[in-house]
């Protein structure tokens, strides 16, 4: 019990941390985001010094606090359940901003995030069961491929070839934008086949790394005497694999996993942009550009607590993977 | 090399201790060590729990004599060591070191000064050797941080010599080796040798041949024993009894975290006094008892062995003891000396005066000598 | 079920005629750059239905590895060279195992009686042939069991793989069964392998290697971390099951003295070789390979009095290059000229064929190629003492 | 994002215009918001009087018209009849007082600033809106004119404007919202249009683009009809597909240039200036900087189009720099006793070397670019270039402090080259947080004739005035123009006809927010394709 | 066992006991072929042995090193090939690859070949530095927080996961606004963005195998702190570290690119980051341009995959029990014959 705390109270102080640089770095960047207001408005014509004013009233950034007071309002907002106002979108708030776009990012990105642990670990695993055969070789070579290639290139890549020239994908939107979203089959349909060349290529490049996180812990493992022991006792492969050899090895994949999840909420930037699908990542990326720090900070709060949640999470499925943990003997990666 | 002497002479030495020389004061010694593991439990809001490792464990080491130490698997013989080697700090009790006590916060020099007189030889072979390093890194590492050796030919000098001394030859073959291209028995020797090369004047030797052959196993010892006459001090922990007969002036019997028996080993190993160690004994094997056809002796007394989180309350032995009396439910007997340097804790021997049995004496026992 | 139409055992306890495993000319080299250790060489013996197979020798002479080899355990770098290692279950075990397979681990080679090539059984046989035949304990029991899988879910599992017939609670039960054999108390199931003492754990390795009652069970000095309380209850457990299941036995311990209360046949290895092989009470009589001799001189006793202890001069040889001829000869003290040239192969140690007489040695000094007439025991003993006074 | 034109259901005409790229819709249908949804400006809300930005000329849309008094102090619109809200109430003046006067209330909405100048704005009957001003300023009118109306009897109610989002808006424009979604705005047709006969488009969708490529791959595969995107592969990916369909027109609108700090003795020299223009080569930056698309800016810094304002000396024709020409730098230089030294850079008398700096925001990847090129022309001529590469904050905050040797900047603009000259060069504000003569040209008779301008509503007398600022530009260089910055403009043909060409600039053609009274022109000229 | 042999005791001095430390003399030849074997000379001779034998310890490995040897010696002596300025604009605008121009020119007329060399040692260069120090941050991170574990062990984990929560994007976008715009500006943030991780399983490592009886055994012969942290557990660690070495090491240069990609990188030097960037906002693929647009990427993934290759040779070099003679098996010949 005491530990279970304890480990809350980290957690919590860590939490605390990171939104507290969160807070701090891009406000110390130079630079107003009024100011960068200011370059719309001024392309719209000449522009008025007194609605600049006006509008960094509205937002909040007249104020002449220093930064400690400001950090302590923004903390007592947060408690408060309020986020502030976006200023990219004023006069949406920063909450309308994030649930509108989180949908997509979540569905699309767990669902790749998952496809990609799962069968990347699967590989990772008959791959270190079989090292060294030709089998290993010809797809570890492919894959490790996949792996180093940038991601935005092989995205490109595949809107241009595989949406764009070939047709097989649409290669733009979350979905047919002629539908009204909503339950519908045809909505769903849609939204389903236009994820699938952005999860692709998200799982394409990243399932090598999975693969190679079990590979490596599993190698370990194999040479363990409880695996010949097992082996001894003719237990199939199959149970020898997965119930003796990863389930040991399977501690540091679980714990990426956990992280890769939680990152999840944050978006996937370059996959918004090259395949213009909606999320959350390009409006960080555009806050951060407009040094909009109520929208910035709100997504890297979303951020921060859902990785810490999944670090939570995983805690708990550590004392169910590995025993020793629950004595303190091993930690949660 | 000489082999077989050795023994004959330990043994005359055993028979009638010849200890004047032997320092009064010991070397080191512990008083009255507990040791309590805490139990973790998944279920955080069970109370907390403990296994009663070392109850009140008390023995003295002195230069060029052994002290063997036998016992039940799981009597917290390597407890005791791993306390005497500062590897786990006792619960309670005194450890003291040629008559100071240990202090347990000491500085890192202090320790490093306690562990070139002090060595430990861990019990299982297959865990204490780095997976990672070869035999090379394991002899060189000991002789290079106490000063013993310098420069990469001094090393490996010390190292080879080290080797052969625990016959492991080909020595420049086996200096190479990774532990896990060692059988059970050369990486035990990898053990010896590197608690060795420190040339410490106590030795705590947990169990250090038990994976030996016979043959190799009375080098080892001979070699121990040689060490023993130049001055060094053993604890001998062992399951092979005889071995603690030929080799220990002096031997203790552990059960269930509690020194039942001690006393000259001659006399413990020949003329039982507790019901557990007269257990022990009908138990090891005998070729000389062996029956025609041979098979197992039947052992005088069986049972569970008991649980230390929540040990059996008096005499832990009484839920297996043949002679169990109602007052062994209730209390643990002091310590009868039995003459001879041999003394029990039971009450078939009237439990150190039946009186307060709980609280049995706290002094070290007495060396052979005293008697 | 038991058939004992050929009792001839040499103990009269449990030993039938089968030959259950036929070991021949086994030999494996571990390869390495700096040179093969040749940690087992040209091995054979057979061993019989309710056998106890004692192995004894020096540290380092390749008996773990003889292990890992009978059950197809080597891993790289140990590569099997030679040999065969053939098993034939026998009609009786055969029949009694369909009855409780159903069927399912039906040869698939048809040759249900021919013996088999361990070394060459495919992978599903070989599967099939794990703990059902042959079952094993480690010498590093205590660091064998799964960390993350409690000790129940463990005998379990072989159950599961192997006796697919039962239902969830009849594995259950007959784990329970096979830790109380051991000494374990049946609540312990659920402990995790860290929560046992090193003993304890070597103990439910112990159990389970009983778990299928195999045909087999090879343990490699099983009882190290064991007190000698538990060691005998545990073994006196396993002389019971023998005598009920009359499965054999390949027992490796250096503690000679449990070997001679234990074993029905010793084998003596050195440097990689069996040098001597017979019945218990043959070894113990009369053991007639000097390195034997040495080996039972060697320990201390624990009853009676005192008596002096004799070692073995010498160390032992370098694996990756044995000495020609006799490995043991440079330490021998009856060395003669042919044993430095000549390799002495197992051969029976005396001339008369009884029925009971097993021992086999290989020494020039029993050849009579070599020596006219075999030394005399009396004659070992001096020349130990000879070479010790040296 | 199949709905391209002419498919709809029911035979809805749908037009698909990439209005935004910049990831999804939050809903803001103010058009007084920095952040105002696109087709909220021009289509739903209408302004008074369109102004073409290529030619200046006038359109009523709100107003019939407008007059000036003599003294330039007041300012009449005639507002139009018959007008109706898309709610179906009736359109009045008021409403036009009532959105004056409430941009007065919240200065935020007042983006253009007109109540520095405005005195009142009020209507004596139903058909006039009479402006009164505190000072002259006739160049305020555009921003007048262009300011979009909505209605009182709707917005009297609604606090500050700016944080409004007017989910449902009611404006008197050809198009009134149908729905919105993060990912996509549509419009349909507006049937109490005042020109309801004239909107041929039945739908307009808005899909939310996150990209310039996307967007550049919809069009190029048909699936859009209307843009106003750069990409360099436009030629290739879009035109070349289909040239007989597809179709860009870029209007270029303000030179970009490199502005000298003429507080920096060397460049407040004319002849570094000028060698420095010499030397570039602004064949290059157009063709690797822009992709072809911007083309070499005039000296004079009007734009093609502008002619009119151009000073007699250049008979009618813009004038251009020539060609890059090393030797002609050097030679200048020469000229005016500049010695090459030893490292190839030349140096005045005192050894103060012409090395300069030139600062540029890291993000901008063509100015980037082109300074790189700028760099290679001026060494060729002996004169050293560094870039300073700088966040989009530092270069602004830079360039109204003076605090650079050489920057790369666009420039302002609107209806009239005015609007682009008088704060680059008029005197009064080279100081101050918000300096736009970014150059610090302090000169008066540029300053003259730029007041000249500002006193008048007389295009005759403003046109003159611009051409003595064109004929000063040329001449003295106070900036360097480089090229000619364009709006993107990109259409096809296969669904809808009638879009601007350079024959028929009706209207920027650019589908963005920013030409939105633009827009609102261009729906009114589509026809779909038979 | 009934008669025990009565051999007289012997009658051996003690004086012939060896000496504790002296080398029995039949050791002397022993020690002199070790020394043999250890000198300098020897010692590395055995390294470009043992390095070699990596190198060819499988396929795999010998892809990856042939690659990744191959990517190393144009970083080095490319640039003194290159045949023209990489730089240069010229108005060989998008051409397509010919004699002049092996890989065509870009946008800028620059020549796509000659970029392509010259970047080799940026990206390469930056992508292994970088790695280093971020091994080097999570090593020690990990490793320390693990070993001591409690406060030590609370305040690096803290840390380590506010580093693991804070996106890297952002922090390259304040950086580059921050500092000056310059590789190594884009460099610290991928470190600094990506050592968490790599600290975290190491300390979840170093946390299990510092209960491990050889540490104790270590500590128990007298080792210090440091000692048992980095030269008992960090070598039975090398194959954790040495993987994700080279997995840093690959997200590294495929981080560095990212940003650069994204254009928040430095314009005044060449690198595939670079030149993608180059190639990303002109278009160059639906120009058509693929020769501009290709090579940087093949590059990256090609020098990317190879250092991924060398990662299925770490586990035999970092784990003594994973080595394996490579000579095949062969049936001893005696043996076969009896
Ligand atoms: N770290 C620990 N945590 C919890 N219990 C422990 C720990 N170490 C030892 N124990 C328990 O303490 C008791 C004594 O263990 P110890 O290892 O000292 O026994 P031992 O006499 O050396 O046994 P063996 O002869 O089997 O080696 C055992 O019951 C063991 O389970
Ligand atoms: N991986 C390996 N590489 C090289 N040699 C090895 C390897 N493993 C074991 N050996 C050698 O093989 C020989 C036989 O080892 P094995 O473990 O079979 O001996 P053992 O008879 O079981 O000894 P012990 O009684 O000490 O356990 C030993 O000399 C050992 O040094
Ligand atoms: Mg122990
Ligand atoms: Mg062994």
């Amino acid at each position: 019990m005491r530990r279970l705390i304890r480990r809350l109270g980290l957690y919590l102080l860590a939490v605390w941390a990171a939104i507290t640089v969160n807070f701090f770095l891009p406000r110390l960047a130079p630079g107003d985001p009024v100011a960068a207001l200011q370059q719309r408005l001024q392309q719209r014509g000449s522009f008025n010094p007194a609605s600049l004013d006006a509008l960094r009233a509205e937002f909040g950034l007249n104020t002449n606090d220093p930064l400690w007071l400001q950090y302590l309002k923004y903390l007592n907002n947060l408690i408060h359940g309020n986020l502030g106002v976006s200023i990219t979108r004023f006069p949406a708030s920063v909450g309308d901003v994030i649930g509108q776009d989180i949908k997509w990012t979540l569905v699309l990105l767990s669902v790749s995030v998952l496809l990609s642990f799962s069968l990347g670990t699967l590989v990772g695993i008959f791959m270190a069961w079989n090292r060294g055969t030709a089998f290993d070789t010809a797809l570890s070579s492919l894959m490790m491929f996949f792996y180093s290639i940038l991601y935005p290139w092989l995205a490109i890549v595949a809107v241009y070839f595989l949406g764009f020239n070939l047709g097989w994908f649409p290669f733009a939107f979350g979905y047919d934008t002629s539908l009204t979203p909503g339950w519908s089959a045809e909505f769903i349909a849609s939204a389903a086949y236009h994820a699938i060349l952005p999860a692709l290529t998200l799982i394409v490049s990243t399932i090598a790394g999975w693969m190679l996180t079990m590979r490596n812990s599993m190698v370990t493992t194999l040479s363990e005497d409880y695996v010949l022991l097992a082996r001894a006792k003719g237990l199939s492969s199959r149970r020898v694999m997965f119930a003796y050899a990863a389930r040991n090895a399977i501690l540091p994949s679980v714990t990426g996993f956990a992280i890769a999840l939680g990152t999840v909420v944050g978006g996937q930037l370059l996959v918004e942009i090259v395949f213009s699908y909606p999320g959350i990542g390009f409006d960080l990326f555009q806050a951060i550009q407009g040094q909009d720090y109520a929208l910035a900070d709100g997504i890297l709060l979303l951020v921060i607590v859902a990785t810490v949640f999944m670090n939570l999470i995983v805690d708990l499925l550590y004392t169910i993977l590995d025993p020793r943990v629950r004595e303190g003997r091993s930690v949660s990666a | 090399m000489d082999t077989m002497d050795t023994f004959e002479r330990v043994a005359a030495q055993a028979t009638t201790p010849d200890l004047a020389h032997s320092a009064d004061v010991p070397l080191l010694e512990a008083r009255n060590l507990r040791r309590l593991f805490p139990i973790h439990s998944a279920n955080p809001f069970k109370p907390r729990r403990a296994v009663h490792a070392v109850e009140d464990a008390s023995l003295a080491l002195y230069p060029r004599r052994a002290l063997a130490l036998v016992g039940e698997s799981g009597s917290g013989k390597t407890t005791v060591a791993r306390m005497l080697a500062r590897l786990d700090e006792p619960s309670a009790g005194a450890i003291l070191f040629r008559g100071e006590p240990v202090k347990l916060g000491a500085g890192a020099a202090a320790l490093r000064a306690y562990r070139r007189a002090v060595q430990m030889v861990f019990q299982d072979p297959f865990s204490s050797l780095n997976p990672a390093h070869s035999v090379r890194y394991h002899l060189s590492r000991p002789l290079r941080v106490y000063g013993h050796a310098r420069g990469r030919e001094q090393v490996t000098e010390q190292a080879l010599a080290l080797l052969a001394r625990v016959s492991l030859t080909p020595t420049a073959q086996f200096i190479d080796k990774f532990p896990h291209e060692l059988s059970g028995g050369q990486r035990q020797r990898v053990a010896i040798a590197r608690a060795l090369a420190v040339r410490p004047s106590v030795l705590l030797a947990d169990e250090p041949v038990s994976m030996l052959d016979v043959s190799i196993r009375l080098d080892i010892l001979n070699l121990l024993l040689r060490l023993k006459e130049d001055g060094l001090a053993l604890l001998y922990i062992t399951h092979d009894i005889a071995s603690a007969r030929y080799f220990a002036e002096e031997t203790r019997v552990m059960y269930a975290g509690q020194m039942v028996e001690g006393g000259p080993s001659e006399a413990v190993t020949q003329r039982p006094k507790h019901p557990y160690t007269q257990l022990l004994l009908s138990a090891a094997p005998d070729p000389e008892k062996m029956g025609k056809d041979g098979g197992l002796a039947k052992l005088p007394a069986r049972g569970e062995i008991p649980s230390l989180v929540t040990p059996p309350s008096g005499c832990r032995f009484h839920p297996r003891c043949p002679h169990v009396m109602p007052v062994c439910r209730e209390r643990f007997p002091g310590r009868t000396d039995l003459g001879g340097g041999q003394w029990t804790h039971c009450w078939l021997y009237g439990g150190g005066d039946g009186t307060e049995g709980a609280e049995h004496t706290t002094q070290t026992p007495a060396p052979a000598s005293a008697s | 079920m038991m058939d004992s139409r050929e009792t001839t055992g040499i103990t009269g306890t449990a030993i039938t005629g089968d030959i259950l495993l036929n070991v021949r000319h086994l030999s494996v080299d571990y390869q390495a750059d700096a040179g093969d250790v040749h940690a087992v060489t040209d091995v054979s013996f057979a061993l019989r239905r309710g056998e106890i197979l004692g192995l004894a020798g020096e540290s380092g002479s390749g008996k773990s590895t003889l292990a890992y080899a009978l059950a197809r355990l080597l891993r790289p770098p140990a590569v099997v060279t030679a040999g065969q290692v053939l098993y034939s279950p026998g009609v009786e075990r055969q029949a009694a195992r369909t009855s409780v397979h159903g069927g399912r681990r039906g040869r698939a080679d048809g040759l249900d009686n021919a013996p088999l090539d361990i070394l060459r059984l495919t992978p599903a046989q070989l599967r099939a042939f794990r703990w059902n035949d042959l079952a094993i304990v480690f010498q590093s029991a205590m660091n064998a069991l799964n960390p993350v899988m409690t000790i129940g879910a463990q005998i379990v599992d072989v159950l599961a793989a192997h006796r697919p017939e039962l239902s969830r609670g009849q594995r259950y039960d007959r784990a329970a069964e096979l830790v109380r054999l051991v000494g374990i108390a049946p609540d312990r199931l659920i402990s995790y392998p860290h929560e046992l003492s090193g003993g304890m754990r070597q103990r439910a390795t112990i159990a389970i290697a009983l778990a299928l009652s195999p045909d087999i069970i090879i343990m490699d000095e099983p009882t190290t971390a064991l007190d000698v309380v538990v060691q005998h209850e545990i073994l006196t457990e396993i002389l019971r099951l023998r005598a009920e299941l009359r499965f054999a036995v390949i027992f490796i311990t250096h503690d000679l003295s449990l070997l001679l209360e234990l074993a029905d046949t010793i084998a003596i290895m050195y440097a990689g070789r069996i040098v001597e092989y017979g019945a218990r009470r043959e070894l113990a009589g009369q053991p007639r390979h000097p390195y034997s001799y040495g080996l039972l001189h060697s320990f201390p006793n624990l009853r009676g009095p005192r008596r002096t202890v004799l070692g073995i001069p010498g160390a032992p040889p370098d694996l990756r290059d044995v000495p020609p001829g006799c490995s043991f000869h440079p330490r021998c003290p009856f060395a003669f000229a042919p044993c430095s040239t000549t390799l002495p192969l197992l051969r029976p140690a005396t001339t008369q064929t009884s029925a009971e007489e097993h021992q086999q040695v290989a020494c020039h000094l029993y050849d009579p190629a070599f020596a006219p007439a075999p030394p005399a025991e009396e004659l070992l003993a001096a020349g130990y003492a000879a070479l010790v006074r040296e | 994002a199949s709905s391209s034109a002419n498919n709809g259901k029911s035979g809805t005409k749908t037009l698909t215009a990439l209005g935004f790229v910049g990831g999804s819709y939050t809903q803001d249908m103010s058009p007084f918001s920095p952040n105002v949804n696109v087709g909220v400006d021009g289509l739903v809300y209408e302004n008074l009087e369109f102004v073409n930005g290529v030619t200046g000329k006038e359109t009523p849309v709100l107003a019939t018209g407008h007059q000036f008094s003599s003294d330039n102090k007041t300012l009449t619109f005639n507002i139009r009849q018959n007008v109706k809200w898309s709610d179906g109430q009736a359109f009045s003046a008021n409403d036009v007082v009532f959105t004056f006067n409430m941009i007065k209330q919240y200065p935020g909405a007042d983006g253009s600033g007109l109540w520095q100048h405005l005195a009142s704005v009020a209507s004596n009957d139903p058909n006039t809106v009479v402006m009164t001003f505190k000072d002259v300023d006739p160049p305020l009118l555009p921003f007048i004119e262009q300011t979009y109306i909505v209605p009182q009897h709707l917005w009297s109610s609604v606090g500050d404007p700016t944080k409004f989002t007017n989910t449902s808006p009611v404006g008197t424009g050809p198009m009134k919202l149908k729905s919105f979604t993060a990912q996509q705005i549509t419009y349909v047709k507006n049937p109490t249009f005042w020109q309801a006969d004239q909107v041929k488009v039945d739908q307009i969708n808005y899909p939310a683009v996150n990209s310039n490529d996307t967007a550049l791959l919809q069009l190029s595969s048909h699936q859009a009809d209307w843009a106003g995107i750069f990409n360099s592969a436009l030629n290739a990916q879009f035109v070349q597909k289909d040239p007989a369909h597809n179709h860009i027109y870029m209007v270029p609108v303000v030179p970009v240039q490199i502005v000298p700090n003429l507080k920096n003795p060397l460049l407040a020299q004319l002849p570094v200036r000028q060698a420095i223009s010499a030397a570039l080569d602004r064949q290059q930056m157009s063709a690797s900087g822009e992709a072809g698309l911007e083309q070499a800016a005039s000296p004079t810094g009007l734009m093609p189009g502008q002619e009119a304002y151009l000073d007699p000396k250049f008979s009618g024709k813009l004038p251009d720099f020539g060609a890059a020409d090393a030797n002609k730098a050097a030679s200048i230089l020469q000229g005016a006793g500049f010695k090459k030294g030893s490292d190839g850079i030349f140096a005045d008398a005192q050894g103060h070397k012409l090395s300069f700096k030139a600062t540029v925001p890291g993000d901008f990847n063509d100015y980037v670019q082109d300074l790189q090129i700028a760099q290679q022309n001026l060494k060729a001529a002996g004169i050293d270039l560094q870039l300073n590469k700088v966040s989009d904050d530092g270069w602004r905050s830079d360039r109204s402090g003076h605090n650079f040797d050489l920057i790369m900047t666009g420039g302002f603009f609107g209806p009239t080259p005015y609007y682009y000259l008088e704060p680059l060069l008029n005197s009064t504000h080279i100081s101050g947080a918000n300096a736009t003569n970014w150059a610090g040209w302090n000169d008066k008779a540029t300053d003259k004739l730029l007041a000249q301008y500002a006193g008048s509503s007389d295009p005759n007398v403003q046109k003159q005035a611009i051409q003595g600022v064109t004929a000063i530009m040329a001449d003295q260089l106070p900036v360097i123009p480089v090229l000619d910055a364009i709006q993107f403009f990109e259409y096809t043909t296969t669904n809808w006809t009638g879009w601007p060409t350079p024959d028929n600039p009706y209207a920027i053609g650019s589908a963005y927010p920013l030409a939105a009274g633009d827009n609102e022109q261009v729906i009114l000229h589509l026809t779909p394709a038979s | 066992m009934s008669q025990v042999p009565s051999v007289p005791a012997p009658q051996t001095s003690p004086a012939s006991l060896e000496p504790r430390d002296q080398l029995p003399p039949a050791l002397v030849p022993d020690v002199q072929a070790i020394m043999r074997r250890d000198s300098w000379g020897a010692t590395l001779a055995a390294l470009a042995r043992a390095l070699w034998r990596a190198m060819t310890l499988n396929r795999k490995v010998t892809a990856g090193s042939a690659i990744v040897g191959f990517f190393v010696l144009v970083a080095i002596f490319g640039p003194l090939f290159a045949r023209q300025d990489p730089l240069k604009f010229t108005r060989d605008l998008l051409q397509p690859p010919s004699a002049a121009h092996w890989l065509g020119t870009n946008q800028g007329g620059q020549d796509v070949f000659t970029q392509l060399v010259i970047g080799t040692r940026s990206s390469l260069g930056w992508a292994l530095l970088t790695g280093l120090i971020v091994m080097g941050i999570s090593i020690t991170v990990g490793l320390v927080s693990g070993f001591f574990g409690g406060i030590v062990d609370d305040a690096l984990s803290l840390v380590t996961n506010v580093f693991i929560v804070i996106p890297g994007l952002p922090l390259a976008i304040i950086a580059v606004q921050y500092f000056s715009r310059t590789t190594l500006t884009v460099a610290l943030v991928v470190a600094l963005t990506s050592w968490a991780w790599g600290a975290r399983v190491l300390r979840a490592q170093t946390f299990s195998m510092r209960a491990r009886e050889f540490v104790t055994a270590a500590r128990a012969s007298g080792e210090h702190t440091g000692r048992l942290i980095f030269a008992e557990i960090f070598p039975n660690e090398l194959s954790i570290v040495a993987a994700s070495f080279i997995t840093t090491t690959i997200q590294v240069l495929l981080g560095v690119a990212g940003l650069e990609f994204l254009g928040f990188g430095d314009t005044n030097s060449i690198s595939w980051g670079l030149m993608l960037n180059g190639a990303y906002t002109g278009s160059a693929l639906f120009q058509a341009a693929w020769w501009w647009f290709v090579p940087p990427g093949i590059c990256i993934a090609l020098l990317g995959s190879g250092l991924a290759l060398l990662n299925f040779g770490i586990d035999e070099i970092a784990d003594p029990r994973l080595r394996v003679s490579r000579r095949r098996r062969v049936r001893r010949g005696k043996a076969a014959a009896a």
